[in-house]
């Protein structure tokens, strides 16, 4: 004889025959059940190694015909071990590996771990005014730099080509301008605890004026490549909606988030290296959705580019004062400035530490070789990075190295709305959706 | 009075039976697409069959329709219903092939036999007379004229039969989806916010990738929610036990 | 005959109005009413260059056609799209489309409040391109789609304010029983076509000389079917009062001056048929004759003023069916009596709904009085309009009405003399009831509910009236003026242009006994409403011909009785057959097969290879037959 | 590989040789493979207009390894992206090269740590060696003007065939690291 | 003498020799088209493109073909052996054969003979391409069921699906071309125009159904879904490496030239010069026409380019959608009205109901479509709509000045 | 040669398909089955029509066309409702006709 099983009914053999004693279940959830039915579901694997994952990124998708039912995001193919790595470095050393991060954002690195450092410190109102205009200057251009990326290959992944490599013109001006201030077009390790390494070249922020001149015109170009564009709004209007609810739950910040309608801005909500004495708006829309998130970050550009020019009129007035905290317990001994050589440090400088001072040498000798003390304590510093709240927590247990760094990294939480904004889209979508979360895989894995 | 030339001729000898092999490999060949695409081939050698007697139009119109249409439908079927099972050819049916094979060959036999002896009281008249003003012009003439009627009933039925396609195949969801929107905000309202930030991803660090391999806890067990639910009831689910580290000391021990 | 290209314009501009108005929705309501009656104004204008077009040539030559395109092409059957204007078709072209205009004019203030004003005006617009095409069509199926579709807007616009059911059921009403009429028409052309081989005017005049008086005697009974359907003559009359449930614009341009007219336009057109087919004639007369009556009957009793009218309309009607059934000699006089009729009434009918505007849509006449002094101009042009309709010389209605009775006189022997005399009770009984609703409405003494404050209507509502009013008190003039419109529209009428001369009376004794009849009717009414109190509820205790009368002569009650009632027997009938008899059969030979299946099914293994196989098999047993047979 | 390898050695071979060369190193399709800070520098010769990478026939970077020839391993490799890399050089067709794109991907980097894989040599063969970290974009063309050379002077046929003993006789007479007694040594 | 009438007094020679002739001009058109495609989008993204192989790098896509054929050929172990390799053959071959009825010269002199460039003129020309690209359609379906591997199934079907429903669209532009030549020989067609006027002024909503239709039946940007990298890699061609992809490519160009060449055709007068310069058979006749045709048919190849420079992609669903609730509906409309205007004519109605009719029918179609603009809803909220409240506390707005850019308050 | 043969190649094709319905179990197959059926009957109408020398056979080879196109369309939208129903395309599971 053959047996049945049914959930909702049980039955039971007697003398007199099968007994059936039927549960009964309740009609909606039935319903929904068959609603559900999982007969015609693809798994897709989707990286990580994928044109449109944003590096290396991982989805497992589940289809059921062009719609996507679930999305699992599968990290860590860039895991690195940063963390650890600074650990086993002098509190100046460490921001090398920071920087190294968020590649697309390596000023707001370093900026945040060396913020909480000086806190730690407690040297945070002794970092000259200078320092914390350059960083301010140098995180405006650098998030340029980094909407750029992601506004350019937010559009080759909808298929559009164009705006690459408009995008990519305006990156590669941002990027000269870095390499011309610091040597380096990325990772630069240029923001160091109690300042930045070194001042920036003579005549920089006439370069820098003329920079926001030629990328203001440029960004009206690439405005009007995607913006009223049919098939553009088609792909982005209504896609990937995450509305606030979702955004606090998941603690997403930056554009996502603005883009859900609060503003919600470090700069302006917990300002740090002098932000409050800047003039400029927080961007926000209220769509929730990829468009509104595009809009943002276009709209950002240009409060950037504002704040870049208020930082160039303050560096004209601070022409000639420091860069570096005054306490040469902290600051790195040597000014950086090129020998006659070419290299390495100047004559005056190895003069006044070689011949003048035994003790300039050895302090040399100390703090190159083994790092400043920091005092034991932890700290907690965040910055505005181009996608969301980026956060060190640094814990020193007095040593010369730190005991731990943590990095909150925005790329890593806002990734966990990936799911939200693509189940119940279409395959396409999903794209549209983690180019609007802009992910970089290095903050992500760290 | 018709008389075939030698190109025709030789192009039939050729063709025919090309197409009377693709049709008994449609018979035989035990994957359903190779059967369409014998098919396919049978369908356009008719079609060259058609445009050899003078049916232009009718020749061309078989490409469309039933290459370009019909065999494109039926692989796409093909392909949503079992994409690469092969068939198995034994037979379930306690004695129907020889049946069928002795009914075939019978009813072939008789039918060839039957025109072998067919008399029609004329000969082939051909169709340059009838072609005269163009196949095209000629079948239209006949279509919106004596067969209009006909026509038009075939025309309704085509109309009727895509609707039902329509109706048959459409698949009626018992509630209607819910959108992203709709799913994203009610993600945010339920009673649990344990699955906010999506399932976890299947894969063992380092050894093995695939989407069916469930991932590892920390406790060396494979953790039952990283794999698809679909993939689970269908079965489609590897063991990851096989890539467990064995020697993993789980343990854990105060650190100087 | 002459062409001319312009003539579709006549119809395509309010087709277009029609169009775009429905197609544009709500987006038009700015500018809709507007449009609509500029369209309409304009294909006035068009109507007028050619009757300008047409004065400009000789009388042969009067006539133009346009054909549009090959309609109907199947063998020996071709009917051609076309239009015709002839001097019969300009009269109604002019009135309809210059009432038409004026009536779009009122509705723009009357529906000013209405939120779908728009839609208002397309139905407008598209009666009036229907009516057109009815009047201009060149065939009698030309003529069908127009009758069709005058019977569509009619529809349309007696429901437009479907919201409440009972205008619903109205506008249903009208509409089936126009339908009857409809098929009275198809079964005439449908005939004609089977007898005479075309449908066309022309052709079937022609053949008409040739063909059998039985096809023509059927024809034309058809027609008169339709006639009566449409233009609500006995026995199909009961939809008219009823359709008052639409807006006032309506009835003053569809239920007075326009549609209802189109039966006696039918049956003037097809004066050839009726020519040749006596019976058929004869009947025209009986129901016209039937319907005056009838009609002068329930007007007297009604209280509703709009019913009132109605029923008034469908007496005037009547004078106009039987002018139409004396023959040649009445032709002229049913059309000069159509047109007068088309401006009194229409012009009453507005009075009416400047009344009820100002009256907060108060139709009960038992609830008005003294409104003269409130509406000195809806006063003075439904006043003049009253004189009219009564037959007051000179106005308009005397010269029409008139000579219709005259006409009926001289129609010969008893028959003559029963025409005549129904026709003068009618024009007695119509000076009473119109006297009634006038001292009703205007002079009597006020019955007013609470909270009423008449008032004038504004000028987009008065100067329609004004000019209508103008057009009742000199169009009979005008026309009768050496007898201006008969001779105009004789070519129409063909060679019997002149009808027979004996005179039963005199015209002038006829003009005077009709003026004493109306005398008598006025003072009646006068005597019984205005010098007396009247109630503002209907007494209940009247005569029994009073309660008849205000059932509409119970033609509901004889509806339900002669056609329902037997329909629903039938049907029951039919039923009960078809359960016994059909069923019992089907279920008898389901029951054996049933039988037979459980049988059968034995054999059947449910594997559909098995069943291809014995197919088959079947095939070849087919074939191996025709193998031996041909053998 | 193709048909190539059907032909004998002699002059014909040669000139076959110097033919395919060039036509395999002015048609380069790279595959798309970016991890961390390089890819960005190599998306920058892709896509920044200054540096234009399309002007050597190289702008159809190719989303399916099966039509790539060249990937470019740009950043760190980490033990957990180890096997999709090598599975996707498993899945390119031959002939394909390997430009090991920045200090990470060639050495490890700085990041000497249990998560990295110390040089991308240890997964697939290298062709090019391209320091920096990140290396600029005319780094990384100057890497691929290199590839371009090599590629030109590949022997086909025969000749490789030789070429490959060749190579394989002078690693077994290489002396084991074991017993090596210091660079130069 | 008809064209039809002309090509059939060709001897076999020459038509062997034409035959070669259109297989090279497909060849060296491919070879062209990659390498201008690749300059002129360069030239829109500002850079330079390809320069380095040949003058100007006009070799590139030479050397590219080459490089294919020299790579390894891997057959995956999954896929179909047999129908993996057939299926480039049948892509390629068809789009070929579509050739063979475009009418790409006048009267020529061929070697001493007089003939026309074109192969054959079928009185179903027309129908016959439409037939062949149907067929082409297997090389597609085909490859990627028998890749064995996800990616490609699903481009395989995105992209057939694609081909279909863009074919009805198209099949449908060209019907209003029938009516008008009233012939589907393309000879015809390009003679008809000749003597009236260029099919893309007279059936303007037929020729813009016909060049959007064109784009979806090439799986080309925005609509190239088919072989979306950013979705489904390479879709459809994913698994195909060495000559067999060399053969995908070579059929996507050749089928963008021969979709161009028929629009060329159909459209813009074939083979003959811009009305009213003058040009006569005698005068710049000849072989001159061959430099009209390509000259129009690079307009379209150009058009081709632009939309890829300039697009973004469709997504799958509103891509269908287009196809089936916007294309065909209106062609099918307009086939109504352009059937219906030519039986006004033929029946010799007057102009003026032929004017009328066409307002009509343009005032509707406006009327139409500005009824469909206004259900256009805007979906706008970050407000939280209303129903339970969310699990996490949302915190209230801060009281923060900020722009807000997508028009909320 | 005379066109009779075409009627040979037809009567071959259609006792191949009429055997393959019966054979197969594959219910898309036995479909193909069917059409290849319906095509050598058509052949056998043009090859009539060219015979006769007039076009009425084309004619109904063409309506033959549209119906064999309906039978398609109505067909396989049943298999794809039996395939969802029953994860099976085998005619033989289909059996119900049998209780």
């Amino acid at each position: 004889m053959t047996t049945y099983s049914d959930p909702y009914a049980s039955s039971r053999e007697t003398t007199e025959g099968t007994v059936f004693s039927v549960t009964g279940g309740d009609w909606d959830s039935l319903v929904s059940e068959i609603g559900e039915s999982k007969e015609e579901r693809i798994i897709v694997n989707m990286g990580p190694q994928h044109p449109s994952t944003h590096g290396v990124l991982r989805l497992v998708l589940e289809l059921e015909g062009e719609t996507v039912t679930e999305v699992r995001t599968g990290i860590g193919y860039l895991h690195t071990g940063i963390e650890k790595n600074i650990e086993f470095r002098n509190w100046t050393q460490a921001v090398t590996f920071a920087t190294r991060m968020d590649y697309l954002a390596p000023i707001f690195n370093e900026t945040a771990y060396c913020l909480a450092v000086e806190k730690l410190l407690g040297i945070t109102n002794d970092v000259p005014e200078r320092a914390s205009v350059i960083r301010v200057m140098m995180m405006e251009l650098n998030r340029i730099s980094s909407h750029m990326v992601a506004l350019g290959t937010g559009a080759l992944e909808l298929g559009a080509m164009g705006p690459m490599f408009f995008a990519f013109r305006d990156r590669e001006i941002v990027l000269d301008t870095f390499e011309e201030i610091t040597g380096l077009r990325m990772n630069m390790a240029y923001v160091r605890p109690g300042g930045v390494s070194q001042d920036l070249p003579a005549g920089m922020t006439v370069k820098i004026r003329d920079v926001v001149k030629t990328l203001r015109k440029n960004f009206e170009d690439n405005a009007k490549l995607l913006i009223g564009n049919t098939i553009w709004m088609k792909r982005t209007e209504g896609i990937g909606y995450l509305d606030l609810a979702g955004c606090t739950t998941l603690g997403i910040t930056g554009p996502v988030l603005r883009s859900a309608g609060l503003p919600w801005d470090l700069r302006k909500m917990q300002p740090y290296c002098g932000y409050e004495n800047y003039e400029f708006e927080v961007i926000t829309a209220d769509t929730a959705d990829v468009y509104g998130r595009f809009l943002v970050r276009m709209a950002e550009l240009e409060q950037s580019l504002r704040i870049i020019e208020q930082a160039a009129d303050k560096l004209d007035k601070l022409e000639g004062q420091p860069v570096m905290v005054a306490d040469k317990k902290i600051a790195w001994p040597a000014q950086l400035a090129l020998g006659a050589d070419g290299l390495g440090n100047s004559l005056e400088h190895i003069r006044e530490i070689m011949g003048t001072s035994m003790e300039s040498l050895i302090h040399h000798f100390k703090l190159v070789t083994e790092g400043f003390r920091v005092p034991a304590g932890q700290a907690y510093a965040a910055v505005e990075s181009p996608r969301g709240e980026l956060a060190a927590h640094v814990v020193s247990d007095g040593g010369t190295r730190p005991y731990r760094v943590h990095f909150r990294e925005p790329s890593f939480n806002n990734l966990q709305s990936t799911s939200a904004m693509s189940e119940g889209g279409m395959v396409a979508d999903i794209i549209g959706a983690v180019a609007s979360i802009d992910p970089v895989m290095g903050g992500v894995d760290r | 009075m018709l008389t075939i030339q030698t190109p025709e001729a030789v192009m039939f000898w050729f063709l025919a039976p090309l197409s009377v092999i693709a049709a008994l490999g449609m018979l035989l060949v035990k994957k359903a697409v190779h059967s369409a695409l014998l098919l396919a081939w049978v369908m356009i050698t008719l079609a060259i069959f058609y445009i050899a007697q003078d049916a232009l139009f009718l020749g061309i119109v078989q490409i469309v329709v039933y290459t370009g249409a019909v065999m494109m439908l039926f692989l796409f079927i093909l392909m949503l219903v079992g994409v690469d099972a092969s068939d198995s050819l034994t037979e379930t049916i306690p004695g129907l092939r020889p049946i069928a094979i002795t009914a075939a060959l019978g009813f072939g036999g008789l039918l060839v036999s039957l025109i072998g002896r067919a008399k029609l009281g004329h000969d082939a008249y051909g169709l340059t007379a009838a072609n005269s003003e163009g196949n095209v012009q000629g079948l239209a003439q006949l279509l919106f004229s004596t067969y209009v009627w006909p026509f038009e009933v075939v025309s309704s039925l085509l109309i009727t039969a895509a609707l039902g396609a329509m109706v048959l195949a459409h698949h009626q969801r018992a509630v209607p989806r819910a959108t992203q929107r709709e799913q994203a905000i009610a993600r945010f309202r339920g009673a649990s916010l344990g699955s906010a930030a999506g399932l976890p991803n299947p894969g063992v660090f380092a050894r093995h990738n695939a989407v069916d391999v469930p991932a590892l806890l920390p406790d060396g067990s494979a953790a039952p929610n990283s794999i698809s639910a679909t993939l689970k009831a269908r079965g489609d689910m590897l063991d990851s036990a096989q890539f467990e580290l064995g020697e993993v000391d789980n343990t854990v021990t105060e650190e100087k | 005959m002459t062409t001319s290209t312009s003539l579709v314009y006549l119809i395509a501009l309010p087709l277009f109005g029609a169009t775009i108005l429905l197609l544009a929705g709500r987006r038009a309501d700015k500018w809709g009413h507007l449009l609509a009656t500029a369209l309409s104004a304009s294909s006035f204008g068009v109507g007028l260059y050619q009757l300008s077009q047409m004065l400009s040539r000789p009388t042969e030559e009067r006539a133009v056609g346009q054909k549009l395109f090959s309609w109907i092409n199947v063998g020996t059957f071709n009917v051609d799209a076309g239009l015709l204007l002839d001097q019969l078709s300009i009269c109604f072209v002019l009135l309809i489309t210059g009432v038409g205009t004026l009536i779009h004019i009122y509705s723009i203030s009357y529906m000013s409040h209405d939120e779908n004003r728009r839609r208002f005006f397309a139905y407008l617009n598209l009666f009036i391109a229907a009516m057109l095409l009815l009047v201009l069509g060149d065939s009698y199926l030309n003529l069908y789609v127009g009758w069709e579709g005058v019977g569509l807007a009619s529809y349309l616009l007696i429901g437009f304010w479907n919201q409440k059911p009972a205008y619903a059921t109205a506008s249903k009403k009208a509409f089936v029983m126009n339908r009857i009429g409809d098929m009275g028409l198809s079964f005439a052309i449908m005939i004609a076509f089977a007898t005479l081989g075309t449908v066309s005017f022309s052709g079937v005049e022609e053949a008409s000389h040739t063909a059998s008086k039985a096809a023509l005697t059927a024809i034309g009974v058809m027609l008169l079917v339709a006639a009566t359907g449409k233009s609500a003559q006995f026995p199909l009359q009961a939809w008219l009062g009823d359709a008052m449930a639409g807006p006032t614009p309506v009835s003053a341009l569809i239920h007075a001056a326009t549609m209802v007219t189109a039966g006696v336009y039918l049956i003037i057109r097809s004066n050839f048929i009726f020519d040749a087919a006596p019976t058929a004639q004869l009947l025209v007369v009986i129901v016209g004759a039937i319907t005056l009556l009838f009609g002068a009957f329930i007007g007297t009793a009604k209280d509703d003023i709009k019913k009132a009218l109605a029923a008034s309309t469908m007496s005037q009607i009547g004078y106009m069916i039987l002018g139409a059934g004396l023959g040649p000699a009445g032709y002229a006089f049913a059309i000069m009596h159509l047109l007068t009729h088309g401006f009194f009434k229409a012009g009453m009918f507005l009075g009416a709904g400047s009344v009820m505007h100002g009256m907060n849509d108060q139709v009960d006449m038992r609830r008005y009085g003294a409104l003269r002094k409130f509406m000195p101009i809806t006063f003075i042009t439904f006043g003049l309009g009253y004189l009219a309709i009564i037959g007051v010389p000179p106005f308009a209605g005397f010269y029409s009405k008139d000579l219709i009775i005259e006409t009926a006189f001289n129609a010969g022997g008893v028959k003559g003399i029963l025409l005549g005399s129904t026709a003068l009770l009618g024009a007695a009984i119509t000076a009473f009831y119109m006297t009634r609703v006038m001292v009703l409405t205007f002079t009597s003494k006020e019955r007013w509910e609470e909270n009423q404050h008449p008032h004038e209507s504004p000028i987009l509502m008065w100067l329609p009236m004004a000019i209508l009013a103008i057009g009742s008190v000199t169009t009979g003039f005008l026309f009768t003026r050496g007898d201006a419109l008969a001779n105009w529209l004789n070519p129409v009428f063909g060679e019997h242009g002149e009808g027979h001369e004996e005179h039963l009376f005199e015209p002038i004794v006829v003009s005077g006994m009709a003026l004493v009849a109306v005398a008598i009717g006025v003072a009646i009414a006068i005597m019984k409403y205005q010098l007396s109190e009247v109630d503002s509820v209907a007494p209940q205790n009247v005569s029994i011909f009073t309660r008849i009368a205000r059932k509409d002569l119970m033609q509901d009650s004889f509806n339900e009785a002669v056609f329902m009632r037997p329909g629903q027997k039938l049907t029951s009938l039919l039923v009960r057959g078809d359960e016994s008899v059909v069923d019992g059969a089907v279920r008898g030979i389901g029951r054996t097969a049933l039988g037979a299946g459980a049988v059968l099914r034995k054999t059947q293994t449910g594997f559909a290879r098995s069943y291809a196989a014995l197919i088959l098999i079947g095939a070849i047993a087919l074939i191996a037959g025709i193998w031996v047979v041909t053998q | 590989m193709g048909l190539e390898d059907k032909l004998p050695s002699g002059i014909l071979l040669s000139t076959v040789e110097g033919l395919a060369g060039y036509m395999r190193k002015s048609s380069l399709w790279p595959a798309t493979f970016g991890l961390a800070c390089c890819a960005i520098e190599m998306m920058a010769l892709g896509s920044a207009p200054k540096h234009d990478i399309s002007r050597f026939g190289m702008e159809r970077f190719s989303a399916s390894p099966r039509q790539a020839d060249l990937m470019i391993v740009a950043g760190r490799v980490s033990q957990k992206m180890a096997p999709v890399l090598r599975q996707i050089y498993d899945q390119m067709t031959a002939p394909k090269w390997v430009i090991s794109m920045g200090a990470c991907a060639s050495s490890g980097g700085m990041f000497n740590n249990y998560a990295i894989v110390q040089g991308v040599d240890h997964i697939v063969p290298v062709d090019i060696y391209l320091p920096g970290c990140p290396p600029r974009p005319e780094q990384l063309m100057d890497a691929i003007i290199k590839l371009h050379t090599l590629i030109g002077d590949t022997k086909l046929g025969p000749n490789r065939e030789a070429i490959i003993k060749e190579v394989e006789l002078a690693a077994l007479n290489a002396k084991p690291t074991i017993q090596m007694k210091g660079l130069l040594a | 003498m008809t064209t039809a009438e002309l090509l059939g007094t060709d001897p076999g020679w020459i038509i062997a020799v034409k035959a070669v002739m259109v297989f090279g001009i497909c060849v060296v058109a491919t070879l062209m088209a990659v390498w201008t495609e690749r300059r002129v989008l360069a030239k829109m993204q500002l850079r330079t493109g390809p320069n380095r192989v040949g003058p100007a790098g006009l070799l590139q896509s030479l050397s590219d073909g080459v490089k294919l054929a020299l790579k390894e050929d891997i057959i995956p172990a999954a896929a179909d052996k047999v129908v993996f390799i057939i299926a480039p053959i049948i892509a390629t071959s068809m789009c070929f054969m579509a050739f063979a009825v475009i009418p790409m010269t006048g009267v020529v002199n061929l070697f001493g003979h007089k003939t026309a460039l074109q192969l054959t003129d079928l009185p179903v020309g027309v129908l016959y391409i439409l037939a062949v690209t149907s067929i082409g359609v297997y090389g597609v379906v085909l490859a990627g069921w028998s890749s064995g591997s996800t990616y490609p199934l699903l481009g395989g079907l995105r992209s057939s699906a694609q081909v279909i429903s863009y074919e009805v669209a198209m099949g449908l532009s060209l019907v209003a071309v029938f009516i008008y030549a009233s012939s589907m020989s393309t000879s015809d067609i390009v003679a008809s125009q000749h003597q009236h006027i260029w099919n893309a002024v007279v059936l303007f909503p037929s020729f813009v159904i016909y060049v959007i239709s064109m784009v979806g039946e090439t799986n080309r940007a925005p609509f190239d879904l088919a072989e979306a990298e950013g979705e489904l890699v390479g879709g459809f061609h994913t698994e195909y490496s060495s000559l067999k992809f060399a053969l995908f490519f070579l059929a996507e160009y050749v089928n963008i030239i021969a979709v161009s060449a028929l629009a060329t055709t159909l459209f813009l007068g074939g083979y003959h010069a811009l009305p009213g310069l003058g040009f006569t058979e005698q005068w710049l006749g000849g072989w001159f026409t061959l430099i009209w045709f390509f000259a129009k048919v690079n307009l379209f190849f150009f058009i081709f380019m632009w939309l890829r420079g300039s697009l973004p992609r469709l997504r799958y669903d509103q891509f269908m959608k287009f196809g089936w609730k916007v294309l065909i509906p209106v062609s099918l409309i307009w086939i109504l009205i352009v059937a219906s205007l030519r039986v006004l004519q033929q029946e010799g109605a007057p102009r003026s109901a032929i004017l009328a009719f066409a307002a009509g029918v343009v005032i509707i179609v406006m009327a139409m479509s500005s009824l469909v603009e206004r259900n256009k809803e805007k979906v706008r909220s970050a407000d939280l709509p209303l129903g339970e409240a969310p699990n996490f506390p949302v915190p209230s707005l801060p009281n923060v000045q900020s722009i807000n850019v997508s028009g909320g308050k | 040669m005379n066109p009779y043969n075409y009627l040979y190649v037809s009567a071959i094709l259609f006792t191949i398909g009429a055997v393959g319905v019966v054979v197969r179990r594959n219910a898309i197959v036995v479909f193909m089955c069917v059409e290849l059926m319906l095509n050598a009957a058509n052949l056998s109408f043009v090859t009539f029509s060219r015979i006769n020398g007039t076009l009425d056979g084309q004619v109904v080879a063409f309506f033959t066309m549209v119906v064999a196109a309906c039978e398609v369309v109505v067909g396989l939208a049943i298999i794809v409702t039996i395939y969802r129903s029953r994860r099976s395309a085998s005619i033989d599971d289909a059996s119900l006709l049998k209780r």
